[in-house]
């Protein structure tokens, strides 16, 4: 029927529940209504179900659509499952790696140096509230195994070796649940007096952090350093109660990912490899236009 | 005769006096817990710690009572969690539309009534197993949340609605108020009332119950009514807590809930259950994450020892019963 | 205050005599199955009717569409003139109508007095009153004279014991109209002396009383008239003053049967099992021994500790001193297969609790035991188990549709049957029978009892438990009295009158 | 009595037909769903799509029949979705370490069986309900698993092993074989063995059977080892499929497997139960999911007629049991 004749490029991404990938999404939203693209919007339910990843891509690629957008949950699983699925079309990559080398085009935020400027950004404001670079702090990840979370502790805690003053004291991984966030952040805060910094390293755990940091009336002491953004953490971090945001450029993604797509399924000639950057949003900085254009994406 | 008699007479004796050292057993291992890690760890009962410790046990303890209801008529209710997630959807939604909070925290407990009311109608009107009625609800709540929000956190713009989660009142946490606020009547109501006691009867014998002309329907629609309001509850003092809306929270918190209902020493066939059992495995399930936190536990192996010492917990319980 | 309790004033005065309940063409189909063909009767305000009938002859069907538990197919019901619907209990029980069904049926986990009041407790501000229900609960046991401790949980007392516990809640409500289905069926005759004085009590307390049974002797005891079914169809009434037991038995099972108790004297053989002064749970110190050919019996009350001892015997609970010997060499039963392979069955005291799997078919739990033998290499012959399960159907006349119907469909007598049928069906030397009578009827009796004729020709030995005297009287070639866990006396064949095997039971 | 033989015939062989028009039934909703599903999207019947569903259901498929032995015997495995994760640790581990892949494949089923095994023994020799002892094992071996791999993902360094899932044989996914292989042992086990009946005796009525001469405990031990046995299997694929070990994976199977059980027909408090159902009921979950995906359904959307159909698809099948 109709759908046969206009293009179709169908956009998974790694968790529809979140609000990152809802960016994602309306980026390529946008892009679809400007390039007049039916752009699907596919992904799974949690970041860690990577068989429901591989099964969505499977189901797309049979909607024999122009090209796949994809936003790999796990770096070797869907390896293969892309090599099969670009057989049979373009893939562009988004946001994440993975073991194939059939991407047309892969736009990425390096989760790796996310976790670097999200250690840089904690000592920065640790040295503004206690005047010297040292001290205890802590991680919190909101769940094991997903790629990314992964990857950004490992570039947090690389960079924060190079700091011998700041020790890491706790490296919590959650069940990706705010209220556990928060309650571990409470917990961390009564065992360690002397906590004076802590990365939560995505949205809800940040939301999670952010409230613990609030309800105990710690902003001036304790550093709490998020990732991604929302309503709520802008609001934490006017207030002081959030001291930096790592912010991706989601919208982009989503928006360029489709564009480049559309050119590859075209057979025109697209950009190998685009970094789409992570950047440090302060209390400071956050009012500067490309900032808080990222600090407010047109979801709706 | 005679014989029989004192032999029956010594028989419930016998039953009440365990009743009353199962609840003290249960009790003495969560207080053997609380021993074990003021010693291990010096912040453990400074008050600070004990609040938030009250903090933190607080919400399941609240889900695992409105479960046990629905465990002693012999069902399940899976649907828990979700309610929370959307209810906090509802209430953030509805106080940053400017509705008064009471009035919002009313409408909230009606969509929790509803849809208890809704599972009451799938058991008894439409025969459909407990475990799959509120595991559908579990599905679609979590989906219509997150239609509604289009997956994104609502940050409610109230302060004073807010503050309350953090609010103590002599010198106990908010929350844990209204723990006691839900549970003293409802254990009224579950060892006082004719309704408590048609719970046990519809658990224990359906049939029967019918036979004596209780309206067994009547009785299921009230367990799941109560098991959704009560959710319900908690998931606007979550809202409270951690000042958001959001469909995906309390995700799991049903399987937490149940646990805390059975080591509190409830039966999932039915016709066993009380409301300090639900408390005091919801506490203890607390102590565990609470002292692994202090303790600053590996995560990982936190999740070994709580599947550990939930084992040894019921096991010790199970001696005491066999004791009988 | 006694009285308030068992029947509402107004009920009293009434003539009696008058018609208060009548049945016009009522009729009960389960599926293709017809329970109730359709059946006219009326009952008399304050009479005693019996109702008789071989097992499935649609009795229970009968009450149960009397007192609300299942909607009749067509037919009508008129309660003192008016047609009711009976749709539900609660409406029966408006009507003063209540019932003490064949199967107990009560909330194990709540207490006795819960058991007694469910429905309509006493609340007072919207709270229970328990110490005023258990104090009424007990004043209504005592009232009835049954020694029975109001504040017991339910399931610390034995099934003769619930069955009472039963009939208190029936009979204390405003009761016009109350039906017992084989009430003594698990009672002592103590027990059911104490019901008989009640019922007449209640009799002239102006209620009208149904009372069904297999037991004939009771019926004349009792009744004032009593009508017969045969397969489901209403086949006559009688003033019970008109007719006589052959006159009744013809009736319900269409022939005669010259004479229930078959007993032919069979010469002893070796000793099968002898057990020496053995104690466990329940009873302790006993001694005694069983030999092929041999039927020995055990009296005593309900709670005297035959079925603890019987099951220690077949090793469900152990034994605490004491040992057993089997052919003569000492042996350790340690748990229910030994038992088993030894050549030791028992039919258990309970059909629904320990001796049927009810939500199965039939012919699962004819072959239940068997299913080793049944298995050919690695899967089951099922032409042969259909074959044996077809068999006992057919030795035992049990009434069912098929193998594949589900036990809990069957009537009362004929699930009775099925737990007996898996152990013929199984064979062994020593069977051991806990109540193998408990709601069978007379004619099914008969065939039982011959049965074990049969079986001790073939050179096995029997343990017979029983409650009803004249039963173990009759059948037993050694009857042992239990009193409160201990063997107190052991009678040759009629060595002992009925009442002094009675004085050693109670312990006179 | 001739009446009622006659009646009893019809009556039998009314089961007959009825039972068998139930398995039908089910399968007619599914097949229902594939017709409605047909017409609505060219894609759904094409030969690709049609085998992507086969091994999109194919797991869960597995881990249902294995939920099933232990459902009949009325008791529960919540471990399954973890044995499933932690099973793909452990051959990952090993195939990396060299180990010959039928060997990792047998030790790996080895590991799934001591897992049931221990579970088994929590029920009969500790006395422990199911639902808490396998809600222990998923909490602790998710932890076991994150613990070895330290939270982190193995990679599958055998191309050869990873490359199975994607293969097909005479047309059909090799996944899908697997569902026949274990499919048809397990019918023949279930309906024609003696353990099979033994499984139906205990979950109606353990005391009966126990008097019977049926070993219960080895039952139940018997029935805990093959779910736990299956679940491993599973993990043995879900491994070849995504090509890693991570023992976060397959979280919440256990609810899906049990859910697909149910819609099967089988009934939680025991003695009720089949193999082609389950299969059936975990196919139409795929479906469903499938079919949401092709036709581009919102991913919200997706879970509330999830949950929705669920609701539908049990209740149909309850009016036909009423039926009877
Ligand atoms: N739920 C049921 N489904 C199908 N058939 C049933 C059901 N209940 C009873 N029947 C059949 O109805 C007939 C009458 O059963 P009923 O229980 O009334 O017999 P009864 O006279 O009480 O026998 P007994 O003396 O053994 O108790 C029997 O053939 C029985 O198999
Ligand atoms: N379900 C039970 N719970 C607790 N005690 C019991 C139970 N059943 C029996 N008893 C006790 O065990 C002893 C023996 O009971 P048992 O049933 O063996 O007596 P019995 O001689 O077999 O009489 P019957 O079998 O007619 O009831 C009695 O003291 C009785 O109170
Ligand atoms: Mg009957
Ligand atoms: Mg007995």
């Amino acid at each position: 029927p109709a759908a046969a004749e206009e293009v179709t490029i169908p956009i998974i991404v790694k968790d529809t529940t979140s609000f990152y990938w809802q960016i994602v999404l309306a980026g390529a939203r946008a892009a679809g209504k400007d390039l007049g693209v039916n752009v699907p919007e596919l992904g799974a339910q949690s970041e860690a179900d990577i068989n429901g990843q591989i099964t969505i891509l499977e189901n797309a690629v049979a909607g024999k659509p122009a090209a796949v957008v994809i936003a790999p949950t796990e770096f070797k699983a869907l390896g293969k499952p892309i090599d099969e699925a670009a057989k049979s079309v373009p893939i562009i990559g988004i946001d994440s790696a993975a073991d194939s080398k059939a991407f047309t085009s892969f736009l990425t935020t390096d989760n790796v140096e996310g976790g670097r400027v999200a250690a840089r950004g904690l000592a920065a404001a640790i040295k503004a509230k206690t005047g010297k670079e040292a001290g205890d702090v802590a991680l919190i990840t909101a769940l094991p195994g997903v790629g990314s979370l992964d990857q950004r502790a490992k570039g947090f805690k690389e960079e924060l070796a190079k700091y011998p003053e700041l020790k890491l004291v706790a490296d919590k991984v959650a069940d990706g649940q705010a209220t556990t966030g928060l309650n571990i952040t409470t917990d961390l805060l009564t065992a360690n007096p002397n906590l004076v910094g802590v990365f939560a390293s995505n949205l809800i755990m940040a939301q999670g952090a952010g409230q613990a940091i609030a309800e105990n009336k710690v902003a001036d002491k304790v550093a709490l350093i998020g990732f991604d953004n929302d309503d709520k953490l802008v609001g934490f971090l006017k207030d002081g109660t959030i001291a930096a945001l790592v912010v991706q450029d989601p919208y982009r993604m989503g928006y360029d990912g489709v564009k480049t797509a559309l050119a590859a399924s075209k057979k025109e000639k697209v950009e190998a490899f685009v970094d789409t950057g992570a950047n440090l949003i302060t209390k400071a900085n956050m009012d500067e236009a490309k900032n808080a254009a990222l600090l407010n994406p047109k979801v709706k | 005769m005679s014989t029989v008699d004192a032999a029956s007479a010594k028989a419930s004796q016998a039953r009440r006096n365990y009743s009353f050292l199962f609840a003290l057993t249960l009790l003495g291992l969560l207080v053997l817990l609380w021993v074990v890690l003021a010693i291990a760890t010096p912040n453990f009962m400074s008050d600070k710690n004990i609040s938030n410790l009250l903090r933190q046990g607080s919400m399941i303890a609240i889900l695992a009572v409105g479960q046990t209801f629905v465990i002693i008529t012999a069902g399940i209710d899976l649907s828990v969690g979700a309610v929370v997630g959307f209810t906090t959807v509802i209430i953030a939604l509805l106080i940053n539309a400017g509705v008064p909070v009471w009035l919002s925290i009313l409408i909230t407990l009606l969509v929790g009534l509803g849809i208890g009311l809704f599972h009451g109608f799938g058991i008894t009107k439409m025969g459909l197993p407990p475990f799959i009625i509120t595991l559908a609800t579990l599905t679609s709540l979590r989906g219509i949340g997150l239609l509604i929000t289009n997956g994104s956190t609502i940050s409610i713009e109230n302060d004073d609605f807010t503050a309350f989660a953090t609010k103590d009142f002599l010198g106990i946490p908010s929350l844990f108020w209204m723990v006691i606020l839900v549970a003293v009547p409802a254990y009224i109501f579950l060892n006082h009332t004719r309704w408590g006691r048609y719970l046990f009867a519809v658990g224990s014998n359906p049939e029967s119950a019918r036979l004596s002309g209780v309206r067994v329907n009547a009785v299921i629609y009230l367990a799941y009514a109560l098991s959704s309001l009560f959710a319900a509850f908690v998931g606007v003092l979550l809202a409270t807590r951690i000042g958001i809306g959001n469909a995906t929270q309390a995700e799991g918190w049903e399987l937490q809930a149940i646990a805390s209902t059975v080591i509190g020493g409830s039966s999932l066939f039915g016709a066993v259950g009380s409301v300090h059992g639900p408390l005091i495995g919801a506490f203890i399930l607390a102590t565990i994450n609470n002292g692994a936190n202090l303790l600053n536990v590996n995560s990982f192996w936190q999740r070994i020892i709580t599947g550990g010492l939930i084992i040894v917990i019921v096991y010790f319980d199970q001696l005491r019963r066999r004791g009988r | 205050m006694s009285a308030t309790h068992l029947a509402t004033p107004e009920a009293a005065p009434l003539a009696s005599g008058d018609i208060i309940l009548e049945l016009r063409d009522l009729e009960k189909r389960y599926g293709p199955v017809l329970a109730l063909k359709p059946a006219s009767l009326a009952f008399r305000r304050g009479e005693i009717h019996a109702i008789v009938g071989e097992n499935g002859a649609g009795k229970s069907t009968l009450i149960k569409l009397l007192t609300g538990v299942i909607p009749r197919t067509s037919g009508d019901i008129r309660w003192n003139g008016k047609s009711v619907s009976l749709a539900t209990p609660q409406e029966a029980i408006d009507h003063g109508i209540n019932a003490v069904h064949q199967e107990v049926m009560l909330c194990r986990h709540l207490s006795v007095a819960a058991n007694i009041f469910l429905g309509d407790e006493t609340v007072r501000f919207g709270l229970l009153q328990k110490r005023d229900m258990v104090r009424a609960a007990q004043a209504i046991l005592d009232d009835m004279g049954f020694q029975l401790p109001a504040a017991a949980q339910l399931d610390s007392l034995t099934i003769g014991q619930q069955q009472l516990i039963a009939t208190a809640r029936a009979a204390k409500r405003g009761t016009k109209f109350l039906i017992f289905d084989e009430p003594t069926a698990y009672l002592t005759r103590q027990e059911a002396a104490q019901l008989f004085t009640l019922i007449r009590r209640l009799k002239a307390e102006g209620v009208t009383i149904v009372y069904i049974s297999h037991r004939m002797e009771e019926i004349f005891e009792l009744a004032d008239r009593v009508s017969v079914l045969r397969d489901g169809q209403m086949v006559g009434t009688r003033d019970i003053a008109a007719t006589d037991d052959n006159e009744l038995v013809a009736l319900m099972i269409n022939r005669t049967i010259e004479q229930i108790y078959h007993k032919e004297q069979i010469p002893f053989g070796e000793t099968l099992i002898e057990a020496r002064h053995l104690s466990g749970k329940g009873f302790s110190d006993v001694s005694l021994s069983i030999r092929r050919g041999e039927i020995v019996g055990l009296y005593g009350l309900i709670g005297a500790g035959r079925s603890e001892f019987a099951l220690s015997l077949f090793g469900r609970n152990p034994k605490t001193a004491g040992e057993i010997l089997w052919k003569g060499k000492p042996v350790s039963i340690t748990n229910e297969r030994k038992a088993i392979d030894l050549g030791i069955a028992l039919a258990p005291e309970s059909r629904r609790d320990q001796g049927l799997n009810l939500n199965l078919p039939i012919g699962l739990n004819l072959n239940l035991p068997i299913y080793e033998r049944l298995t050919k290499g690695f899967v089951i012959s099922s032409g042969e188990e259909a074959r044996r399960a077809d068999k006992q159907i057919r030795d035992l006349s049990i009434k069912t549709p098929s193998r594949r119907s589900l036990a809990s469909s069957m009537s009362g007598g004929n699930q009775q049957k099925i737990v007996i049928g898996k152990w013929l069906n199984h064979g062994a030397d020593l069977f051991i029978f806990d109540e193998p009578t408990v709601g069978v009827d007379v004619g099914t009796k008969a065939e039982i009892y011959r049965l074990f004729a049969a079986l001790l020709k073939e050179g096995a030995g029997i343990l017979l438990i029983s409650s009803y005297l004249p039963e173990v009287y009759e059948l037993a070639d050694t009857l042992h009295v239990f009193r409160s866990g201990r063997l107190v006396g052991s009678n040759p064949f009629h060595g002992a009158s009925h009442e002094e095997v009675l004085a050693e039971a109670i312990g006179v």
